[in-house]
């Protein structure tokens, strides 16, 4: 993979056996080759999956829809509006309540679009918090072997020997539920696996030509790893990061479902869901919008990440 | 009556963009006993030649299709898939170039090796152990009882490929096909190896099929060469016209690329361009673009393998007459 | 097969101190944080109208006013005994309970994983053959759905309307108490009937992902060189693939399964708490919520204790089937 | 051949999951029951039910000619702490209590229902009680319980190991140690210094009859824990039920007790455990249950689903108590204010979804409830302003009360997941009255620490209250739940109430009481929720009747209606 910084240049390869003496050839027909920057061809690739496109375009929508909601609807998400649930009867969707309203007359749509912020961010700082954990020490154990890896592989190990679902519910209990212990307690469990990752693809490259080559011309070990190595890594870490973030998502609604995760009047839609259980009969759109949502943001994440995967070396497929 | 006789070969790959023609119209025969060896730079479709007489070639991708393929006379293409086991192994087996990954790393020596003799002769165990354990004496193996129960991954790359070729001569087939056998493996190994499949060879009176892109292998082991380009034979002759004579540009030219003490001080000779992909195929003369000797003719009309006399066949409108080699 | 042997035994002296310190960290975080258990355990009603003597007398009884130290070790004593202690909410033994809930968890998903397997494979290797084909593409999309709906959602979902609504399959529990007099066979039906939308649910979650993995496994494997090598050997089409192939498939599903042994207790509390199936899963959510220290303690060791294990037997499995590990 | 084996191998697995699971013994019983409960369309508004179409009682079903035989499933939240139900403080315990264990009598509102005690009366000293128990009745091991049980009861739960609110025994309802003396096997009395009124409410509520010939010789301390009487086939039981089974998670399945003083319709009845009120709901739905506690949002659903609905007044009783040591609120008049301002009406409409009657008291409509003697508090915001400024408040800028230089500003704290939505109507009640209303919710034991050690300003309360206001005087006395408020003249009607001769000055005691505690606004009064119970067609509980913690006061008279 070349990366030169002249992006689309044609560069005529006769210069390459420049020996013998230049051949005046008329048909360039073999020997033209235009040189796309990395991440273009990616991205063509990329195009060409249309799974890749539609999550893309619904991941837009969804990340504009919770970041515009208060343009896009009229209401706050807790104003408790008593006309609107006679009888603490949630009304079904209508032209003013699009999904319709909750027991306290709260507008359903509004309180579905706020939860996509929540969830949204919290994924997104989520999977930041354990990138920011997991990619340093992966570097470090793959790179300086010794001590440091021992020591980094040992924590790992206790990480991932702890039953990382039982202790993101047992912590969650324990602290007062809030949003950014939520964020915190799925940063701080889900980062082994982004370290292991990174420090086996150190391990295979770091036995490679070029980093000898880069380590013989003399480089400082830090600009080794990062201007080299690390970009390596990047890539097909991409999908892991999708999923990750599809997954903290996942478990934030688990535990606000459990009641653990987001307290009332904040919306989540782990939490609509709890609440909606009492109304499946009588109320069925209650539980149906929050959990749709929470598929589709999901799926589009997943969508991508794949869609990135299969760009990144078609041969895979 | 020739042992193998392939008429009008053609072997096309299911690309992204339609079917690309790799192998195109290739025949060519091989006698009873004699060692044929075809060359061609990597990616000519010389490997896959071979694997196609096999019919090893998974056919989603791969295309093939063949005027015939005869194999002492009866047409190997009408075998349906079921019976093909008959053949491989015990009438044609192959030998195959990365010996590292050609063994099941799961599975000892023994096993594999047993395996193959019991499909095909039907004996018990023990005389399979027993056939196995001459096999790899002849192949020249130490203590081979020891070597039975071991794993491919406990042995080195030489080695492995001593067991390939023991496996491959289990059965005694007529014909052996050796893709490329010792280019994985570094040049000390190498002529044990290449004298170790020669011997076979003439003591079994079994024809070779050798597949390679090293000239000095062909001139050590090869009765007859067939130098291939682009998906098609320009150059067929006996080992010493071919050496002598070169009479195709292309070949003239890869034997003048051998560098020799008697360049030196000279600048190395290289053919200019590189193979082109399947897609450009020009209609005329496939080398012509790379061709100094190129006339107006060979970019217009696609030249024939003639008989220019004595057996040497030439694909060329405009061949070096008398050329030698080292000229 | 000395050499397996001190593998096995160096990789158990390592769980020693892993465990030792999973359990202390947990054990910490429980006591500091706020709140106090006395009230899960009495409950509202009661506590409400204890005196704060009565109440002293309770704390003293369940031992809440040591040190957290001391408290951990007499813990950990209790467990080198064999025991776990006593749950604080119900006053039985902890072994009691678990052993009365255990056999539940791992029979759902035993039945869960071997269903998931059963299917996945072969539809794995169905995609793998037809690649790129209908089948093939709808499998990949389907296995990401599969991940991505949420368990707890589905579930009330198929409860309203396979339960409520098309009253085909009960919604709750684990048998029928209106039959009457069961046959063996009778009851065999009653329960399958009980088990197949929790164990359906789970298992249509995870077949896509499954399948996917499987498909890739086999396309890595079926394009080697051994592969083609068997066959140029002679050996027909079914040999070369029991032989050789699918040999080589066993590898990941070997760690797979050792990873998935954990799965097996904690895996399925939403699916429990939603059914009402009295399993582990949920046993242990209620424990967390309730804050009933022991058994909270009691569930994390097991699973951890099931985690090690099960690393460490796909790590004998892997040994078991690929020779070049063995020898390391 | 793979396949097969494949096949063979899930359903050995299927086969071990029914083995370790279901141990049933073939029940003697041959009327198939199955209970489809019609679906009926739903309703579109949900209409609002009023007084008369909900019967307080299930109403009696056409004739039925034989009651006996079948089996009916009632639901139950939790497994029980402990099979032995005489072992069990929980409130499963208590309801396999009622199902299976001797009850001497039974308070129904303010009306008592002999049981075990047939008959009772009262010498004209006032001061000793002769009790006349059934001749017919046994344990269901065949030994007839007789007045040594009862005497031997008492005696065991009076040692002090006993310090659970459920085993305080007589002592805790009354100051002095009855004396208890055996006239014969069947009649005993209880004579006592002072009067005793109380001891029908010790009955009906706490008093455990153990048998004498098991628990003879298990130690207090051991109580909880011993293991005797624990195995579910062997437990022995004085009521009209004993436990035959009991399947951990599952149900507890009760057979009929040959040796009860009574017939008793049912061959069985299951207590089937259901954790949470939607799989409870759909239980009954789908016939797997057949009698149920009713959530408020459901209620719409039974009636269009056509299921039998009763209504009960629930001992639950909930307020918000205002802590009076707090600076703002020790002011009556704010206290006051807050009445006015808190508004039932909707508080029944939204909370409660229209189900609930205005409340206010704060005794639940029990034996000594006087709606009169109570200061009501009507819904009038303006009255509440004039109040507040009554006390020196002004309005400030932006429409907060202000008093030398500090806001009218009150939190109100709850438990958090479980009171968010009714902390958040109340919230919405106050906003635009001037008074800065802010919400917490917390949770459970750091909410209880609060209420317990006083530091909050206002808290959600709610208690389960016996029918006798006796037991209040506890509440009264050490927790919160009267919002710290102390007077003497309060303290003396308590003991009035507790030590009157006669239900008369009683009830006066108690008028003065409630009284005192409406006119120092010590409570928001919360409307009183009418708690639901619904139940299948096939569910005869026309003679049953319930009491007011929602048991039934005759489960013998429980029987199956087949269809």
């Amino acid at each position: 993979m070349y990366l030169f910084k002249k992006k689309h240049a044609e560069i005529p390869l006769k210069r390459i056996n420049s020996a013998v003496d230049p051949m005046q050839d008329d048909e360039d027909l073999y020997f033209s080759a235009k040189v796309e920057g990395y991440w273009t061809t990616i991205f063509k690739r990329f195009c060409r999956h249309w799974y890749g496109i539609a999550g893309l375009i619904v991941l837009a929508a969804l990340i504009f829809c919770a970041i515009a909601a208060p343009v896009l609807t009229p209401y706050e998400y807790d104003k408790i509006d008593f006309s609107a649930a006679p009888m603490g009867q949630p009304q079904p969707p209508s032209r003013e309540h699009l999904f319709g309203t909750d027991r306290l007359g709260r507008d359903y749509f509004t309180r579905c679009l706020y939860g996509g912020r929540i969830s949204l961010l919290i994924g997104f700082s989520a999977v930041a918090i354990q990138l920011l954990i997991g990619i340093p020490l992966g570097c470090i154990a793959g790179y300086y072997r010794g001590i440091a890896d021992q020591l980094i592989c040992r924590f790992i190990d206790f990480f991932s020997c702890v039953p990382s679902t039982f202790l993101i519910l047992l912590v969650n209990a324990l602290l007062k539920p809030s949003m950014f212990n939520v964020i915190l307690v799925l940063g701080v469990f889900g980062w082994t696996g982004y370290t292991r990752f990174v420090r086996s693809y150190f391990l295979s490259l770091r036995e490679q030509e070029f980093v000898q080559a880069a380590k013989a011309a003399g480089l400082k070990e830090r600009t080794i790893v990062f201007k080299h190595i690390l970009p390596h890594t990047l890539t097909p870490l991409i999908l892991s990061v999708s999923m990750g973030i599809g997954g903290a998502i996942l478990s934030e609604s688990g535990l606000s479902y459990l009641g653990l995760g987001m307290q009332e009047p904040i919306p989540s839609w782990g939490a609509m869901i709890a609440g909606a259980q009492e109304y499946t009969n009588s109320a069925p759109w209650l539980s149906v919008f929050p959990g749709l949502m929470i598929t589709l943001t999901v799926l589009s994440l997943c969508f991508i990440g794949e869609a990135f995967r299969q760009a990144i070396d078609p041969r895979a497929n | 009556m020739s042992l193998l006789e392939v008429n009008k070969l053609n072997i096309g790959f299911q690309g992204g963009d339609g079917l690309m023609n790799v192998v195109t119209d290739l025949s060519f025969d091989i006698e009873e006993g004699k060692a044929v060896a075809l060359v061609g730079e990597s990616g000519c479709g010389k490997s896959v030649t071979a694997l196609s007489i096999m019919r090893l070639l998974i056919c989603p991708p791969a295309h093939m299709e063949a005027e015939s393929i005869l194999f002492e006379g009866k047409d190997i293409q009408q075998i349906p898939e079921r019976h093909m086991w008959k053949l491989r192994g015990n009438d044609i087996s192959m030998i195959f170039q990365e010996p590292m990954t050609s063994l099941n790393p799961v599975t000892t020596i023994g096993k594999q090796l047993t395996e193959t003799i019991r499909q095909h002769t039907g004996c018990s165990k023990k005389e399979a152990l027993a056939k196995a354990e001459d096999m790899l004496r002849e192949v020249g193996i130490p203590e081979p009882k020891q070597r039975l129960r071991e794993y491919p991954h406990q042995m080195s790359g030489g080695m492995r490929q001593r067991v390939m070729i023991a496996m491959a001569l289990s059965c005694d087939p007529k014909l052996l096909i050796a893709d490329e056998p010792t280019t994985a493996l570094d040049v000390t190994i190498q002529d044990q190896i290449l004298e170790l499949i020669a011997d076979a060879c003439r003591r079994r009176k079994m024809a070779l099929l050798l597949i390679t892109h090293n000239m000095g292998i062909v001139a050590e082991a090869a009765d007859e060469v067939m130098v291939m380009y682009a998906g098609q034979i320009v150059e067929k002759a006996s080992v010493q016209e071919i050496f002598d004579t070169p009479m195709h540009p292309y070949t003239n030219g890869m034997l003048r690329a051998i560098p020799g003490t008697a360049h030196t001080g000279e600048e190395f000779y290289v053919i200019r361009g590189r193979v082109p992909s399947p897609l450009f195929f020009s209609k005329a003369c496939r080398f012509a673009p790379r061709c100094d000797h190129a006339c107006e003719r060979c970019h217009k009309e696609a030249p024939q393998l003639q008989d220019i006399g004595g057996g040497h066949y030439i694909r060329c409108w405009n061949p070096i007459k008398g050329g030698n080699a080292n000229e | 097969m000395n050499s397996g042997l001190k593998f096995v035994i160096k990789r158990l002296l390592v769980m020693i101190p892993l465990l030792f310190a999973v359990t202390l960290a947990s054990y910490l975080l429980m006591t500091i944080t706020p709140g106090d258990p006395m009230a899960m355990y009495v409950g509202q009603d009661q506590l409400r109208q204890m005196t704060p003597t009565q109440k002293e007398q309770r704390r003293e009884a369940l031992g809440l006013n040591r040190p957290i130290i001391v408290r951990y070790f007499d813990w950990l004593d209790d467990i080198l005994h064999g025991t776990f202690g006593t749950s604080f909410k119900t006053g039985q033994p902890i072994e009691k309970e678990i052993g009365q809930r255990i056999g539940i968890t791992m029979s759902l998903n035993i039945i869960t994983l071997f269903l998931t397997y059963l299917v996945g494979i072969p539809l794995g290797i169905y995609c793998a053959k037809h690649k790129n084909g209908i089948v093939d593409n709808a499998v990949m999309l389907y296995s990401y759905v599969g991940i991505s709906l949420p368990a707890f959602w589905l579930s009330i979902m198929a409860i309203t309307l396979f339960a409520v609504k098309l009253k085909w399959l009960p919604g709750l529990g684990l048998s029928d108490l209106t039959l009457k007099n069961p046959t063996f066979w009778q009851e065999v039906w009653d329960t399958i009937k009980h088990l197949i939308m929790p164990v359906g649910l789970t298992v249509i979650t995870g077949l896509g992902s499954m399948a996917r993995a499987e498909r890739n496994l086999y396309l890595d494997v079926i394009n080697q060189d051994y592969v083609r090598t068997a066959r140029a050997k002679g050996l027909p089409e079914r040999k070369v693939k029991w032989g050789h192939a699918y040999r080589n498939v066993m590898l990941p599903l070997a760690s797979e399964i050792g990873g998935s042994l954990a799965g097996l207790i904690g895996g399925s509390y939403i699916i429990e708490t939603i059914f009402a199936i009295p399993g582990l899963g949920a046993y242990s959510t209620n424990a967390i919520l309730d804050r009933d220290y022991p058994v909270i303690m009691a569930t994390l060791l097991m699973s951890s204790v099931l985690v090690m294990v099960g690393y460490l037997v796909s790590d004998i499995l892997y040994c078991v089937v690929d020779p070049r590990i063995r020898v390391q | 051949m793979k396949k097969l084996l494949a096949l063979l191998l899930a359903l050995i697995m299927v086969l071990s999951m029914v083995a370790c699971g279901a141990k049933k013994e073939p029940a003697a019983d041959d009327q198939a029951a199955d209970a489809p409960a019609a679906d009926a369309p739903a309703a579109d508004t949900p209409a609002v039910p009023n007084e008369e179409d909900v019967a307080l009682e299930f109403e009696a079903v056409a004739e039925v000619d034989d009651k006996f035989g079948g089996q009916l499933i009632l639901q139950t939240w939790m497994d029980p702490i402990n099979i032995n139900f005489y072992a069990d403080y929980g409130s499963v315990g208590c309801s396999n209590y009622w199902t299976c264990g001797p009850q001497l009598v039974v308070y129904k509102g303010g009306e008592l229902y002999p049981l075990l005690l047939e008959s009772w009366e009262l010498d004209e000293t006032g001061l000793v009680w002769t009790m006349k128990i059934r001749e017919n009745a046994g344990w269901s091991d065949g030994t007839p319980i007789t007045v040594d049980d009862i005497i031997f009861s008492m005696e065991y739960f009076r040692q002090d190991t006993f310090t659970d609110f459920i085993f305080q025994a007589d002592t805790m309802y009354f100051s002095e140690t009855p004396v208890y003396e055996k006239v014969d096997d069947h009649t005993y009395t209880v004579t006592t210094t002072v009067p005793y009124p109380t001891i029908f409410d010790f009955y009906a509520v706490n008093c455990f009859i153990i048998p004498k010939h098991v628990f003879e010789n298990v130690p207090a301390e051991e109580f909880h824990t011993t293991t005797v009487n624990s195995t579910p086939g062997e437990i022995v039981c004085g009521g009209p039920f004993k436990i035959t089974e009991y399947k951990i998670g599952e149900y507890i399945k009760c057979e009929r007790n040959e040796y009860f003083w009574d017939e008793v319709y049912l061959d069985e009845l299951y207590w089937r455990i259901a954790p949470d009120g939607n799989s409870m709901f759909t239980a009954l739905q789908t016939g797997e249950l057949d009698f149920t506690f009713l959530m408020g949002s459901k209620y719409q659903e039974a009636v269009d689903a056509g299921m039998q609905i009763a209504r009960t007044n629930g001992a639950n009783y909930s307020g918000i108590s205002m802590n009076t040591q707090d600076p703002i609120l020790s002011d009556v008049n704010i206290r006051k204010a807050f009445s006015h301002i808190y508004d039932q009406q909707l508080f029944i409409d939204q909370a409660f979804g229209g189900q609930g009657e205005i409340n206010k008291g704060f005794v639940a409509n029990m034996r000594f409830e006087d709606p009169d003697a109570c200061v009501y508090y009507e819904h009038d915001v303006e009255k509440a302003k004039a109040l507040i400024e009554e006390s020196g408040w002004t309005l400030n800028a932006d429409g907060i009360y202000e008093k030398d230089g500090q806001l009218l500003e009150v939190t109100y704290i709850y438990e958090a997941g479980y009171d968010d939505f009714n902390a958040m109507i109340l919230q919405s009640m106050f906003e635009g009255t001037g008074v800065k209303f802010n919400i917490e919710g917390q949770e459970y034991s750091v909410w209880l620490d609060n209420v317990d050690a006083g530091n909050y300003q206002m808290s959600s309360n709610y208690s389960s209250l016996g029918p006798d206001p006796a037991n209040y005087y506890d509440n009264y006395l050490n927790t919160s739940l009267f919002s710290f408020y102390r007077s003497e003249t309060l303290d003396q009607a308590w003991i009035d109430g507790m030590t009157g001769a006669t239900d008369e000055d009683r009830q006066a005691a108690y008028s003065a009481v409630q009284h005192e505690l409406t006119d120092a606004a010590v409570w928001l009064v919360q409307p009183r929720n009418w708690g639901y119970y619904a139940a299948n067609q096939t569910c005869g509980l026309d003679e049953a009747q319930f009491t007011s913690t929602g048991m039934f006061v005759y489960f013998h008279k429980l029987y199956k209606i087949a269809e």
